[in-house]
């Protein structure tokens, strides 16, 4: 299983928090996972649009979301958000 | 020098006193001859129009993660004897503390340095996100180009050191 | 941007409380998005021995110019909203703060950058000499190259702009 | 007359904090009018040695001690004293 975060303006677009999906062939690199995400449905489609200014965090830890190396597995945190505005 | 004491974060909903921090921050410790700190406000005006409040968003625990991560990075880098950063999250009104990053040293240079580094590091790397509230309505706050840039010039090594 | 307070400098033989002057510092202006700060702090270890009090001698009437003229060239060069120094002299004990520098802004790069090279040129241009007590008895403190470096590179542009 | 003030360890070694001095010809380049108080009297030759590392004020004005340029008036106050270590 899966679990995506989604905070901010991508938390109001998605329309959820949170989601869990288990039928997904993974390990899946990122880029290829999010391809599958977008084309999953319309909605994350949209939170996911490619341009959008994105960033995301495997368990927790920036990584770059367009990255072929970065790998997500079973049982992985996935979360997507917009550029950091705190501070 | 003194001994490193390891960096300390606080992320919390509740408002915290920066004098307060300031003063309790150095304590103990008669080998610190500098204390630079930093106070993030809430500001009223953000890109034309009047801000009456502030909902700051975060990732609870990896909020803490990052900030953690930040802060062993600058005490790597960094003679440091103490470091601590506060950071808040929820409802925010103008002139309210955000953020605290306080970096103690035997020497200023590397406690001004360290608490820039934090900063910098804090603007894109740490997941908050900014809804400030206007008679307009509720409104995400952009993230700014120049925070990259800031945290850029500390990879580019020729700033600061 | 808020409007610039003329810059002030509290040149003073009485103690003062860090964390009163940074609560006080930025009150009544909603428009400070950033205040940087910089303590220093009275060291028991300078060069190998134990310090158990130290005399800090000055100029009177220079000291005052010197600071208010160094405030306001930061002034000038960045954008600062606020900028307070405060500086002893006369007798301090070990962790007594000596000097702090406050500068307030929108936005955090200015406030940093000022801070630092208000202390940079305080610590090469302000006429103060530090006097240290120790076991074997009173020692002027020599200046440190490191400090005229410090302040050197403001000069030739590179760092913090 | 000039006023001469000296700080710290220097005015541990001059043995006052202050000198009033109205038999010079003023005005004189500042690097003269040093060269002529060190032919004084020992002690001024001792307190403004060749070599120590000096600095000096005019009118509160930090001015470098050795320039040709800076000239000393009549009714100026001048300081010498070590590198300053405040802060």
């Amino acid at each position: 299983m899966l679990t995506l975060l989604f905070f901010a303006r991508l938390r109001e677009l998605a329309g959820t928090a949170r989601l869990e999906i288990d039928d997904l062939p993974l390990p899946l690199p990122l880029t290829e996972l999010t391809t599958q995400l977008r084309a999953r449905n319309p909605v994350l489609a949209e939170v996911l649009t490619v341009g959008r200014p994105l960033r995301a965090a495997l368990n927790q830890q920036m990584v770059a979301h367009d990255s072929v190396q970065v790998m997500v597995h079973d049982g992985d945190e996935l979360a997507f958000f917009p550029p950091v505005t705190g501070g | 020098m003194s001994a490193l004491q390891p960096p300390v974060v606080r992320v919390q909903a509740a408002p915290f006193d920066p004098g307060t921090e300031l003063n309790a921050f150095a304590q103990g410790d008669f080998g610190i001859g500098a204390v630079a700190a930093f106070v993030g406000l809430v500001r009223d005006l953000n890109l034309d129009h009047d801000v009456v409040a502030l909902h700051l968003e975060h990732y609870p625990g990896m909020t803490e993660r990052a900030l953690e991560d930040i802060a062993a990075q600058a005490a790597q880098r960094w003679s440091l004897a103490r470091c601590l950063v506060i950071h808040r999250y929820g409802d925010l009104l103008p002139a309210d503390p955000i953020v605290m990053v306080l970096c103690a040293s035997a020497h200023r240079g590397d406690a001004f340095a360290a608490c820039e580094f934090v900063m910098d590091f804090l603007k894109t790397q740490a997941p908050f996100w900014k809804r400030e509230t206007t008679p307009e309505g509720p409104r995400w706050v952009d993230a700014r180009a120049s925070d990259d840039m800031a945290a850029a010039r500390w990879q580019a090594g020729r700033a600061h050191e």
